[in-house]
């Protein structure tokens, strides 16, 4: 289908519905990697206004990535609802937006999810300001649980990453302890492995569950391992509580990340198996990250923030824990500068929580970007008025082995005493006992003492 | 508030900034302008380039230079795919079944100019070496291709963060040839003192060499099975000690 | 003196003072305009540094301007009290930011205010990352009253600014009830007029006294005109609420605006005889925006954003009901872009709540700056987390005279909503008996028919 | 939602975007494109450039064009300073005590383009008329003094908005010479149809350069007095209706 819009006496001609979405994406460097960007910023308004004016319903009848050669695809459409998604059938995209921003509330919204796919959700997302991805967001709220109970209202987690450059466990400890000495730690405790040896990874799992116990602390551990690895160490015994997988929007994304969903399925499967829960079974924990598709070379013409919406829909068919967009994490090349980031984190966080899963962002940087901390402020501080699930806590927010900047444990500290909001209820209670709820102690609590999880 | 001084322990066993204190819910204005200033410096790090000659020098050998079809660094940072390729016009003779080393750039010419040469000596490599500037990791793919080589192993720079601007990343791939996806690679990475050492990872290197000439392949099919360096903790005595 | 400071082995040097804090400032365009931007990222880190160890009572001693040619540095240095400064004189720059940040609390921060020198107050937000300058701001809080009460914990206030390009009152009155309608109109109606003829100034009083009598509103009105014009219309006898005027941080800037210390001090007496607060006496209403003393050849080398701190001082003098910086709105030789914009408005707020005043802030840009939408709604919410007194609301955010974008009527709705804020205790009264509190009622309030403003 | 009917009335009195009706408390959909589109406009409206031998035929007379020492619009936006001063090697014939008049591009080329030729008409002026790109409106205090004018009216174009991009600032200035403060100058502002119409606009410039001749000023010290539009707002009379 070939579209056309004329503003102010120009027509502008999109050849597809593809082309009229990346036409309509607000800019970013990656599209104009891809050629796919708007030639003007009068073009992308032209697009924008097409956009608004088309049916909701296409998106069912018309696959920006055909059916048959793409399994994300098939699944979009195969596990899409009808009824659900009859309350807004009759919208066209521009419609949607203004339905999302007035009558919907978090009741109709819950309702609506399975009968949304990513392409409606990305399309509509590309009408709305900041302001709109904030709002409406907010009035979405996911929660998941596993050993404790993560997005409930006026509730901010943090993923605590201890991240080293050699996976050495005392290394890891240590960034632990200072994490949870800082609040930090009631999403996850997710190692990013340097290595790929499956010993190692079956170490720290091992050492992350001691930590656990012996802190006795109501919450995860995860090490961000290839999905691959993370099987053969639940095949030889070890304490896995999440299994965690970076994922794509489109099935050559996914090869190329050696996965598939089947494999994501056993995955699942095997970690439900082993019954670590105790007050939820959220088992799967996804990484997502505007690019990733297109650096793949997979990303068929398709706008990067849309394959990212895609890449939820994989996601939610999981029933995830945590799912979080690594949204400044590649690089320049897809996403520019401050600006672009903070843009694309809050489409992503507001696509995500449309399609009903626990989204957090990694707020973060690189050093070949265009961006400061000033923007990460930014960025922390509108995800926490739009509602996010959780961010991440890195110590001092230098990311020591993958080498980027994310967002500290003190700017967790920082945005829960600017919007009033709490750790999940479990770890709260966890804080207060150890007497951490309210500032650092002068002295350690006695319930935190190094030597408890091997540091001497 | 500084930390108190259990805390500040914690200092010794990592390199991650630890035990920072806390201004109110903020760090304090010297670790801040620590950070700011470490920033300032990284992304300089990002535009050194690196100096071939030098790397001759240290390398001890001929090696044949090559570059991306990314003319320079500003082009390079924002066109990947320039990054893949190699320049037109460039010619590599074919050495058919080879194994070849490229030393790489990537991100950090830092990190590829003070250590890939201690690294290939630390391996023992024979076969051909070749040097390429304004290189992504799949690079390897389209001078692997061209060298019919049986496997190609980038040593290129990560990017550079703010305690460390020279951490080498090594990609080692079987059969290359333009389209290779990542799965399809293994990587053994934080290669520099301070990281992973450079006879670790050497030695880890070799064992992945030697497996994919068994199997015949690398990626998610070939995990590094070699040993892990750390003891298993023993969940008995809670003051076993954790080593680095 | 002469400043020096080593990183990583390069010795930076700045020349003086003001060199030094030149060099410290976060980089923008206005800096650079002046030639006194720091020439690298390095450099900036090391006068950071350097303004860090500098201790605080240095400005004391040391004027960036000197006090023989300059009125506000005489202002500044004459009105200063060594008693309120006692609690922070021991400290650093650098220390003063942590102090700030960690011990000062509401109360402390009030008892503080005439111990401060806009000179501390800019020193030490350059060595502040944003998420600092909201928490500080957010602990500051300052109220002020005519004929409601402004800045309250938990309160956003909007001026309403229904400009006309030809100063029609029937466009303005118009554009009035459209922000009342919208909940607009708590802080100050504010026309800027695009005319200076006092009487026509006159006749813009005399209407905007009609609407607040008429509509019974618990509001202020205000026309922006020059405030020898305001003078001439006092003594003609009109209803002046607000005695408007720019300002500047420099004797110089303030001539090229014509006008002096002597001059704001007999309009506030003039408009204070008049007697027509009911709950308060704040009688002046001062705008300001980094960049008019560079604008001006008035900036004596010091950095646009030091002497934006300054103008801080001369607005202190006269016991403002509203101050607020414009600080997109001259364009971008002086803030660039969003980023900068966003920067500058985060500094301007903080500054200002420190030394006590009322502050808003005109979320804003022009059509030559490299910003949009996307970057007003950030520093609204960012603006909104912080505590800001008020922003400003026009029709559609589209300034028909001034021709620029801030913030619209939706915008402060949307703001208010997301950081669960209300509008001034006495407009939100007036607001319910309206009933326009929640939502649009579908028919107008009897109470605001347009015809009783002469709208027929 | 969209606005109630006596709401959407409010539209006939004003072209300010009023009664746009809410999407919860958002602007719908349809406004905010169109809010979007006219940005786009207004940005390159910015960029629109003088066509000076168009100017010059609807002037209907020679006029020395100059430019300021703002090579280029880019320069010109970041260099306020540059566009207060000629270029150099910019001869002006002096033609002391005139009343000089200069067209400006200033931030909108189509403004000084559409309305200063009609302006300058209406004005009945006869004095030397010259036309100037890049420039601000302090380039008039350099031009007038190498003119040795006892005044110079700057017509310059203001910056665009996004429901008008061609609206026409004019300027006076007694006694023009660099360092002249804007507290020194008069202006008559929003000139072009929709706005300040440019009768209105004439008869206000002539007041104001009657006045100035006899005070010997331009500035704070000067007002327009001349008329005001509008009639008094009647207390007695609630439907007193207003004019436009
Ligand atoms: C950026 C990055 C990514 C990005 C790459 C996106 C991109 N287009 O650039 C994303 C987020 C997609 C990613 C994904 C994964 N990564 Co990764 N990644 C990195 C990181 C931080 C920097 C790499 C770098 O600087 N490269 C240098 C530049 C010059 O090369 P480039 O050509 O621009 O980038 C290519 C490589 O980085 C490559 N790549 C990235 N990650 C991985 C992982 C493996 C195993 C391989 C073979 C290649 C590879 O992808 C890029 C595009 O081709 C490194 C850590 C580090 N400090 O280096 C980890 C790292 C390489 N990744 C790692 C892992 C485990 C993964 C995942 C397997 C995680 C998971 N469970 O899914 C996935 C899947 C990788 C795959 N098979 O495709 C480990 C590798 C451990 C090991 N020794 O095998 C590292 C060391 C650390 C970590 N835990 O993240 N990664
Ligand atoms: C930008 C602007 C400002 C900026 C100028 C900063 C700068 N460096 O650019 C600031 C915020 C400082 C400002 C201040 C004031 N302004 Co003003 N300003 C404008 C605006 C919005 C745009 C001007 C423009 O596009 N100029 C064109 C470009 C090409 O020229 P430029 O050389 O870059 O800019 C110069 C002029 O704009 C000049 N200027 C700006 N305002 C004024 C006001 C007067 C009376 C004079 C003589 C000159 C002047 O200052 C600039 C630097 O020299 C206009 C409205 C409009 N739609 O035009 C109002 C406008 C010109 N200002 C107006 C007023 C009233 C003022 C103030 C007197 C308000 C007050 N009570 O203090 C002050 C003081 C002005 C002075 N004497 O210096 C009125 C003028 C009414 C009239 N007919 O006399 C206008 C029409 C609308 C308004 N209410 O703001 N202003």
């Amino acid at each position: 289908m070939v579209f056309r819009h004329t503003l102010r006496g120009t027509i502008h001609r999109f050849d597809d519905l593809k082309s009229l979405l990346a036409a309509a994406s607000p800019l970013r460097s990656g599209d104009q990697l891809a050629g796919i960007a708007a030639e003007s910023a009068t073009a992308r308004v032209a697009a924008q206004m097409a956009l608004a004016d088309l049916p909701l319903a296409t998106f069912l009848s018309e696959a920006v990535i055909p059916y048959e050669t793409d399994d994300v695809t098939r699944l979009i459409l195969d596990t899409h609802e009808r009824a659900a998604f009859s309350p807004v059938a009759h919208l066209t995209v521009g419609g949607f937006r203004d339905w999302l921003l007035g009558e919907a509330d978090p009741v109709s919204l819950v309702a609506l999810r399975p009968g949304l796919t990513p392409e409606m959700v990305a399309a509509v997302s590309k009408l709305m300001r900041l302001q709109d991805l904030i709002a409406v967001a907010a009035k979405c709220r996911v929660t998941s649980a596993f050993r404790n109970t993560l997005g409930l209202p006026g509730r901010l987690s943090v993923r605590l990453q201890p991240n080293s450059p050699t996976d050495a466990p005392a290394e890891i400890a240590a960034a632990t302890l200072d994490g949870l000495l800082l609040g930090a730690g009631d999403a996850v405790i997710g190692i990013n492995p340097a290595t790929d040896n499956p010993d190692t990874t079956h170490r720290l799992l091992d050492m992350l569950a001691q930590v656990i116990e012996r802190y006795d602390i109501p919450t995860q551990s995860c090490v961000l391992a290839h999905v691959t690895t993370t099987l053969r160490c639940i095949a030889a015994g070890a304490p896995v509580d999440l299994v965690f997988q970076s994922i794509g929007g489109t099935q050559g994304t996914n090869e190329s990340f050696g996965i598939s969903l089947a494999l994501l399925a056993e995955a699942r499967e095997a970690a439900l198996a082993l019954g670590r829960g105790t007050v939820g079974t959220n088992v799967m924990y996804f990484e997502t990250g505007q690019g990733s598709a297109l650096s793949a070379a997979a990303h068929h013409g398709v706008d990067q923030q849309t394959i990212e919406a895609r890449a939820y829909a994989v996601a939610r068919q999981f029933d995830p824990l945590l799912v979080n967009s690594v949204v400044g994490f590649i690089g320049p090349e897809y996403l520019y500068d401050g600006k672009q980031i903070i843009r694309a984190g809050l489409e992503d966080h507001m696509c995500a929580k449309l399609l009903g899963l626990p989204m957090g962002v990694d707020v973060c940087y690189t050093n070949h970007a265009e961006a400061d901390q000033d923007d990460m402020d930014g960025l922390l501080t509108l995800l926490g008025v739009a509602g996010v699930n959780f961010v991440m806590g890195v110590p001092g927010a230098d990311d020591v082995m993958l080498s980027y900047q994310s967002t500290s444990f003190h700017d967790s500290l920082y945005l829960r005493a600017a919007l009033g909001l709490r750790p999940a209820p479990e770890f709260c209670a966890w804080l207060d006992r150890m007497g951490l709820a309210d500032a650092t102690p002068s002295v350690l609590p006695a319930g935190l003492t190094p030597a408890l999880i091997g540091l001497a | 508030m500084t930390a108190p001084a259990q805390w500040r322990d914690l200092r010794r066993h990592t390199t991650a900034r630890v035990a920072l204190g806390r201004a109110g819910n903020a760090v304090p204005t010297e670790a801040h302008l620590a950070f700011q200033a470490d920033h300032a410096a990284a992304r300089d790090a990002v535009h050194t380039p690196l100096v071939i000659a030098d790397l001759l020098a240290t390398l001890g050998r001929t090696a044949q230079v090559v570059q991306s079809a990314a003319p320079d660094r500003v082009t390079f940072l924002r066109r990947p795919d320039l990054g893949r390729r190699l320049a037109p016009d460039t010619m590599i003779p074919p050495m058919p079944g080879c194994l070849a080393i490229v030393i790489a750039d990537g991100l950090s010419a830092i990190a590829a100019q003070c250590h890939a040469c201690d690294l290939i000596a630390a391996l023992g490599h024979s076969g051909p070496v070749l040097i390429a500037t304004q290189a992504r990791v799949a690079l390897g793919d389209d001078i692997g291709a061209r060298l019919q080589a049986r496997a190609v192993l980038m040593l290129i720079g990560e990017r550079p963060g703010l305690s460390s601007a020279d951490s080498l990343g090594a990609y080692l791939t079987w059969l290359p040839r333009i389209g290779r996806t990542d799965a399809e690679r293994n990587c053994v990475s934080n290669i520099r003192p301070g990281g992973l050492e450079i006879a670790e990872a050497a030695f880890r290197l070799r064992w992945l060499m030697e497996r994919m000439e068994r199997v015949g392949l690398t990626g998610v099919g070939l995990k590094d099975e070699s040993k892990t360096l750390y003891p298993a903790f023993d969940p008995q005595h809670g003051d076993g000690r954790f080593v680095r």
